[in-house]
């Protein structure tokens, strides 16, 4: 009973540290209300939702200054840890949160569908995230991630009367829960080898091979056992080959905002995760070979996962099921960074690709019209003549996703093959380098498509909803920024490795 | 006698788990679940997590499996479809099932017991203890959790008021023509 | 007294029963109890970790995988629901409009 | 200053991308020329800055200016800098300069065209991506310009799009280029590997790779050295970028087709500039080729059978654009072949020459194709010097440069390349001397085509006529000259192609016929250029670079040569004078067979494998419409995975369950150390 005592007093409540996530779910909260309300109007929602991410985004910048001085804030019994790669990963969802409210706007409004519900589930599935990348303990990368992905459930079979959404919904509730028996699972176990369920805790027993909880060495088969299953349940969560299967049936009949969300944030949240367990914890030199084990069987699966996501790709006729599989390889060139230990390159890669994608998908939604009902590669015919601007557009985002240099996708490309050519992994460089010069030309298809196809019968399209069209210009904006001057953003993650050092 | 116990309680389990597998009426499925459920919970018992023990009971086989039971009730399907399953999965279920087992078997054949000195954790209070010290952060969390629950389920199941896409298609083109009759009839007055 | 294996293997028998649930059962309703099976066993292990390790987390997480187990088999059977609705069944296998 | 020239055709390419539609012809001409004549005239700003800077150690004059860092990630840096020396000073004169003129003389030949805007857009951006690619101060910037002049270079090839060939023809040069800047960028990854950075001069706390590969010692003449991953191996992977950008074998089969786009595209991107951005390459990174021996030699091979090949096929053509794109193609193979032969000066003094007189020659094509209203067949001219005057003459005298005419610029570049051949201290053996013999028959052959496609144009009987009865919907007036917003363009580059050759006239050849005090500017390229290039050192084995300081064998070889061109001009002129048609091909017989050879061998093949094999073989209604061959390899592969991708969620739930236990397999079984 004493220990128990003691472990209590060293509770420490500290609402500072987790304001972003306080105030989404505030404003989640409030949207939700609002929602419910006779007569909902739709431009106060929105604004709600715009002032909570914006404010969130705001508590998240005034952390960044107090963490830099003191490496990291630990709060609630190191359930959270705030530090700068927490930080880098709330802005990215906060920015990518934002846009998705953004592009969503048009197309609820068009099917008449609950708006209040939809941006809460969005904001509450940001908090999951947040949680997931600022995460100090198992529970709460498991908590995070339950929140994340029931929410993305929820979205994908937004829907209802659409049986694609629903199907969609279906197949990743299925098929998701059952790669969260496999996290979880996996958690169990290192829980047991290990003897404590802290990240910190984790790693410590892994390093000084000694069971927190029962003084003897920690166990080494169990430890295999919950890392690979762990692995397991995150490939899943990132779409690795061979556990992407779902990602294109979903990501093809999931309303196109609520793609855009799940091909970036909830990967970029997956991917954060991973970092935070298995760089962070599964530290190369300890636990008998856990980290070559690892870093071996991930480049495997990310060599696959590159392989498989672009050589799909250059069938698809549809437009969101190609970009399913780009970013199924995508996943693959993000692994690549991961296997080298290499955070600052991984969050890189993913704010880029992030930044591009939500674009393309912005557009997506607005060219695939009331209920994507338009969304074959076939349907872009002509837009290079009645619509130059967002043709225009699409190619910018296209050609960043090809990795085209000036563009955000090849810095991000560029950054990560460098840091797994550093370490040694040539192999998954060459590959990731091939498979991006194949992946070309399905991002050509959409180009020839649109400007040297002729005209198709109707060209009878809506005007540009503004929501999108913010989103458009700030992801093309972002696009060419990162393409062209990471510089500033490069020295503070430079910054930012040392008190990520220092947090070891 | 605990080894007896433990032996009766997980052969009723694992049996109890194959019938949920096997059992092609998917009521009786829910039940055979309800029986795992109620063998774990005795395990539970067994390892001194009375609390958890009771949670399971209530929560598991009181509240989740009655909301699971009540779906099939009311959805009216009794029989899993009756036509045979055209891939034969069965019979993948052997070797998958087999090799998983014995995967998780060998990595867990050679472990050791470990006896911790300290008196039995998993009673009401030191739980309640460690929920509202260090868990106080997931306890709160599981809030958002569940109200994101409630809404998701609430959207994804109410009643419709949804008009269906070609209607608001039909809706929106005759408030065009009306619009675009009005203009006319605008200029032909001008 | 009972060893700490065998409340482990058990675990890993009934997890494995679910997994293969996941992919002989057609009816989605019972998919979803499959994954709660799995979910079950996971808690097993984690109770006898605990307790084996005298050591308070593994319960604590067992709290709050009943809690994301309640919310799951909300969204999960508001969804079925939805899905029966507009197709009139819960066949799996019938659910194959998005593919290639 | 040097931002100036770069971002002053960006500047336009904006300005006419985002408000293009909405201006006049007139504006949008202005605002197009403007942008490239602010660019011209400070490139020969800077040019004559660059000539007053103090030379830095290594003897090399240089402009370094470093906008900001693009990359800082741990030790590695690059930056946002642009390098002026002489090889990047000579080449943004003629690059901005002859795309002046041509920016000029497009505004007449586009005039009435639906997409005005667009199409000078596309130009402009195309200068902003060719001055980035020569004056990007690393490798990185390099690879930028590269694989943007690969871009617009696609959309404008494509811009007729209305018309499948256009579609078809673009895509084809994008994925070509695609396979060429594959070979770059591991070549790249390679340097940077090897130097730990990708820069080209050296920098405040960096020796820049450029400089460390000239310090390294010379790499043995082997074939395992290839793949050994030195020095040879980035050359060979740097030079199959080269093939892809420059067409050269096997990777030349784009340019022909790219003829699609409109012809002031051709005379700019694929005669005067871009494709002469893999010769600027290899000059640029000689460093790197000077210490790879073997890498040199399969560069001069490649490049003399390219040569001669696109000669000969050029001989068969009746399109007069595929006439000069072939002759592009055979003066590039010459560059190369200069390249190989280690006379890096030399090729790069033809890059020069080639960019006046093959720019002449295009816009004159374009001209007698503005004048016949679209017409490109050459059976269907012929007579046109009576209502062509300018263009006649002018082209007259790019031809006769391409021809090698004694004293005009071609005579000079190319009499250069050859004697450097044939005196090469890096070719093995006396495989230089073989090699001059095929570029000597080249020399002829180029002669021969050229003069063909002078007389079939414009002399004799007056073909277009009997052609407009027999096709009915052709126009019954006479061709006209073009306007002179053409034809001033024209003139000057006809005078460029006279005079461009004195500044880089052989030394030997000077002694004899130039003033003594002249000899300053007769052989100041060479001087200028001298210190970019580093020493080569003779491979052993060579037989050949004994002859460097013969300078009796040197004006044989001019001699000869010489005679060559002549012999050639006279026959051509003789045979097609008098049968412009029937003969051609009885006395092209020969060549038509090389021709249908080379269509056999190669085309024909990948074509045959592609529709039977990979097509049909293939369901159709799936991958039709993937990019091409090579594409279509890939979605073979693609259906294979495809297969899982049933549909059923159960299948999905299985493979889960396999990928776990292979994981969770090689964890436990695997895994442990």
């Amino acid at each position: 009973m004493m220990t128990l005592l003691l472990q209590t007093s060293v509770l420490d409540i500290n609402y500072v540290a987790i304001w972003p996530m306080i105030i989404l779910s505030i404003s989640g909260i409030a949207v939700l209300l609002f929602g419910i309300a006779k007569d909902p109007v739709h431009r106060d929602m929105s604004m709600i939702g715009i002032v909570g991410f914006v404010l969130a985004g705001v508590a998240t910048g005034r952390l960044w200054l107090p963490v830099k001085t003191v490496g990291q804030i630990r709060a609630f019994s190191n359930m959270v840890i705030i530090d700068h790669f927490s930080l880098y990963f709330f802005f990215i969802f906060i920015i990518i949160g934002l846009l998705t409210l953004l592009i969503s706007a048009s197309f609820l409004e068009a099917e008449r569908l609950p708006v209040g519900e939809f941006y809460s589930l969005v904001m509450f599935a940001v908090v999951g995230m947040m949680l997931m990348a600022a995460a100090g303990h198992l529970v709460m990368i498991f908590l995070g991630l339950e929140i994340a992905s029931i929410s993305t459930y929820a979205l994908a079979g937004y829907r209802r009367n659409d049986l694609r959404s629903n199907e969609s919904a279906i197949k990743y509730f299925v098929l998701g829960s059952a790669a969260t028996a496999f996290l979880l699972y996996g958690m169990a176990l290192i829980y047991g080898a290990t003897g404590s369920a802290e990240l910190e805790g984790i790693r410590t027993a892994i390093i000084d091979n000694v069971n927190a909880a029962t003084k003897q060495p920690v166990h080494t088969e169990l430890l295999f056992l919950g890392a690979a299953m762990m692995l397991v349940g995150f490939s899943f969560k990132v779409s690795a080959v061979p556990f992407h299967l779902w990602t294109p049936d979903v990501y093809e009949g999931a309303p196109s905002s609520v793609t855009a969300f799940m091909a970036t944030a909830s990967k970029a949240a997956a991917f954060a995760a991973f970092l935070r367990v298995f760089v962070f914890c599964f530290v190369p030199g300890y636990g008998q070979g856990l980290h070559s084990a690892w870093t071996t069987s991930l480049e495997t699966i990310a060599i696959l996962t590159m392989i498989a996501g672009n050589i799909a790709a250059l069938t698809q006729h549809n437009f969101k099921r190609m970009l399913a599989y780009s970013s199924i390889a995508h996943a693959g060139y993000a692994l690549v960074g991961l296997i080298a230990d290499d955070w600052q390159a991984v969050a890189f890669y993913l704010l880029t690709y992030s930044i591009t994608n939500i674009g393309a998908f912005g557009l997506i939604t607005y060219l695939a019209g009331r209920g994507d009902r338009e969304t074959e590669i076939d349907d872009l015919a002509g837009l290079g003549f009645n619509n130059l601007g967002v043709s225009i557009a699409m190619l910018i985002l296209l050609l960043s996703l090809a990795g085209i240099p000036l563009t955000a996708g090849f810095m991000g490309k560029f950054i990560v093959f460098k840091a797994a050519w550093q370490k040694g992994f040539h192999v998954a460089v060459i590959v990731a380098v091939v498979t991006s010069a194949v992946s070309v030309y399905y991002y050509l298809r959409p180009m020839v498509i649109m400007f040297f196809r002729e005209l198709k019968v109707e060209p009878k399209r809506l005007p540009l909803p503004t929501g999108v069209l913010v989103t458009v210009v700030l992801s093309i904006l972002g696009t060419f920024y990162l393409g062209v001057m990471p510089g500033r953003l490069f020295q503070a993650m430079e910054n930012a490795k040392v008190s990520f050092v220092q947090s070891r | 006698m605990e080894k007896v116990l433990f032996l009766i309680l997980a052969g009723i389990s694992v049996a109890a788990a194959i019938n949920v597998i096997f059992q092609r009426n998917t009521l009786y499925s829910a039940f055979s679940l309800i029986a795992v459920f109620g063998c774990l919970a005795a395990l539970y018992v067994m390892l001194q997590a009375q609390l958890i023990a009771a949670l399971q009971i209530i929560v598991y086989a009181g509240a989740i499996m009655v909301l699971f039971v009540f779906v099939i009730m009311l959805l009216n399907i009794r029989q899993e479809e009756e036509q045979k399953d055209r891939y034969h999965l069965y019979y993948l279920s052997l070797p998958i099932g087999v090799l998983l087992a014995l995967e998780v078997y060998y990595g867990l054949s050679n472990i050791q017991d470990v006896s911790v000195p300290g008196a039995a954790v998993g009673n009401a209070e030191s739980l309640g203890q460690g929920l509202f010290s260090t868990y106080l952060l997931p306890f709160e969390v599981t809030s958002i959790l569940i109200l994101l629950a409630i809404v998701g389920a609430v959207v994804l199941a109410r009643k419709e008021r949804d008009i269906p896409l070609e209607m608001l298609d039909a809706l929106e083109a005759e408030q065009a023509k009306n619009k675009q009759s009005g203009k006319s009839e605008g200029k032909e007055n001008n | 007294m009972v060893p700490l294996s065998w409340y482990l293997v058990l675990s890993a028998v009934l997890f494995t029963l679910g997994a293969v649930g996941l992919f002989v059962k057609r009816n989605i309703i019972s998919i979803f109890m499959c994954i709660e099976l799995m979910l079950n066993a996971v808690n097993l292990s984690l109770v006898a970790f605990s307790s084996f390790l005298k050591h308070l987390d593994g319960q604590l997480f067992v709290f709050m995988v009943m809690v994301v187990a309640a919310a799951e088999a909300g969204v999960g059977l508001a969804l079925i629901i939805s899905v029966f609705r507009n197709r009139e069944s819960v066949d799996i296998d019938k659910l194959n409009l998005l593919k290639m | 200053m040097l931002s100036v020239i770069v971002f002053a055709p960006l500047v336009g390419a904006i300005v006419l991308g985002l408000f293009g539609r909405r201006l006049t012809e007139k504006i949008i001409a202005v605002i197009a020329c403007s942008s490239v004549l602010v660019s011209t005239l400070a490139a020969f700003y800077a040019f004559w800055r660059l000539l007053s800077v103090k030379p830095a150690e290594d003897g090399v004059r240089r402009i370094n200016e470093t906008l900001f860092t693009w990359i800082a990630a741990g030790s590695f840096s690059v930056d946002f800098g642009f390098l002026l020396d002489p090889l990047s000073g000579v080449m943004i004169l003629f690059v901005t300069g002859v795309g002046f003129l041509i920016h000029v003389f497009a505004t007449g030949y586009m005039h009435g065209d639906s997409g005005f805007y667009r199409f000078f857009a596309y130009m402009n951006l195309f200068m902003f991506m060719m001055l980035v690619l020569v004056l990007g101060d690393n490798f990185l910037m390099m690879f930028v310009g590269w694989e943007g002049v690969g871009l617009c270079s696609y959309l404008l090839i494509g811009y007729y799009f209305l018309e499948k060939f256009a579609g078809d023809a673009a895509k084809k040069a994008f994925v070509v280029n695609r396979i060429g800047d594959f070979g770059l960028a591991l070549g790249v990854m390679l340097i940077f590997l090897k130097f730990g950075n990708v820069s080209f001069v050296d920098k405040a706390n960096m020796v820049s790779a450029l400089s460390q590969a000239a310090k390294m010692p010379v790499e043995p003449f082997s074939g395992s050295i290839l793949f050994a991953g030195g020095l040879t191996t980035i050359a060979a992977l740097l030079f199959i970028g080269a093939t892809g950008k420059s067409a050269q074998i096997p990777l030349f089969v784009w340019l022909p087709d790219a003829m699609a786009g409109p012809t002031p595209v051709s005379a700019l991107i694929h005669a005067a500039t871009m494709v002469t951005a893999g010769v600027y390459m290899i000059a640029r990174t000689n460093a790197i080729f000077a210490k790879a021996p073997l890498a040199l030699t399969i560069v001069a091979i490649v490049g003399a059978l390219t040569a001669v090949v696109a000669a000969t096929i050029g001989l068969a053509q009746w399109d007069i654009k595929k006439v000069l794109a072939y002759s592009t193609v055979s003066q590039l193979g010459y560059m190369f072949l200069a390249c190989g032969a280690g006379a890096f000066a030399a090729g790069f003094f033809h890059v020069v020459t080639h960019a006046f007189f093959k720019a002449l020659l295009f816009l004159g094509s374009g001209s007698v194709i503005h004048a016949m209203h679209h017409e490109q067949d050459m059976r269907r001219m012929g007579g046109l010097q009576k209502y062509l005057k300018t263009t006649f003459i002018t082209m007259a005298i790019g031809t006769l440069a391409i021809s090698g005419f004694p004293l005009l610029s071609g005579f000079f570049s190319k009499d250069e390349i050859l004697w450097k051949v044939r005196s090469s201290p890096v070719l093995p053996g006396s495989l230089g001397t073989l090699l001059w013999l095929i570029g000597l028959a080249t020399a002829a052959v180029t002669a021969i085509y050229m003069t063909r496609m002078m007389v079939v144009t414009f002399l004799g009987e007056e073909r277009f006529r009997k052609a407009s009865d027999t096709h009915g919907e052709h126009h019954e007036h006479e061709p006209h000259e073009s306007p002179p917003v053409m034809t001033v363009p024209l003139v000057v580059l006809a005078f460029l192609s006279v005079v461009g050759g004195f500044v880089g006239i052989p030394e030997a050849l000077a002694e004899k016929i130039v003033p003594h005090s002249l000899h300053g500017v007769t052989h100041s390229f060479y001087h200028f250029l001298d210190p970019v290039f580093i020493k080569l050192s003779t491979t052993p084995g060579n037989l050949t670079g004994a002859l460097a300081a013969d300078h009796g064998a040197e004006l044989v070889s001019t001699l000869l040569s010489t005679l060559v061109a002549l012999i050639a001009i006279g026959v051509g002129y003789a045979v097609f004078s008098k049968q412009p048609l029937l003969t051609m091909p009885k006395i092209l017989e020969n060549k038509y067979y090389v021709d249908e050879l080379y269509d056999a061998v190669i085309v024909n093949p990948v074509k045959w494998t592609s529709k039977w094999i990979l097509w049909k073989v293939m369901d159709v209604g799936i991958v039709d419409g993937t990019v091409n061959g090579l594409a279509r390899l890939l979605g073979w592969f693609s259906i294979g995975i495809r297969e899982f991708q049933v549909g059923f969620t159960r299948a999905y739930a299985i493979f889960l369950l396999i990928g776990a236990l292979t994981v969770v397999g090689y964890f436990l079984y695997f895994g442990r150390l």
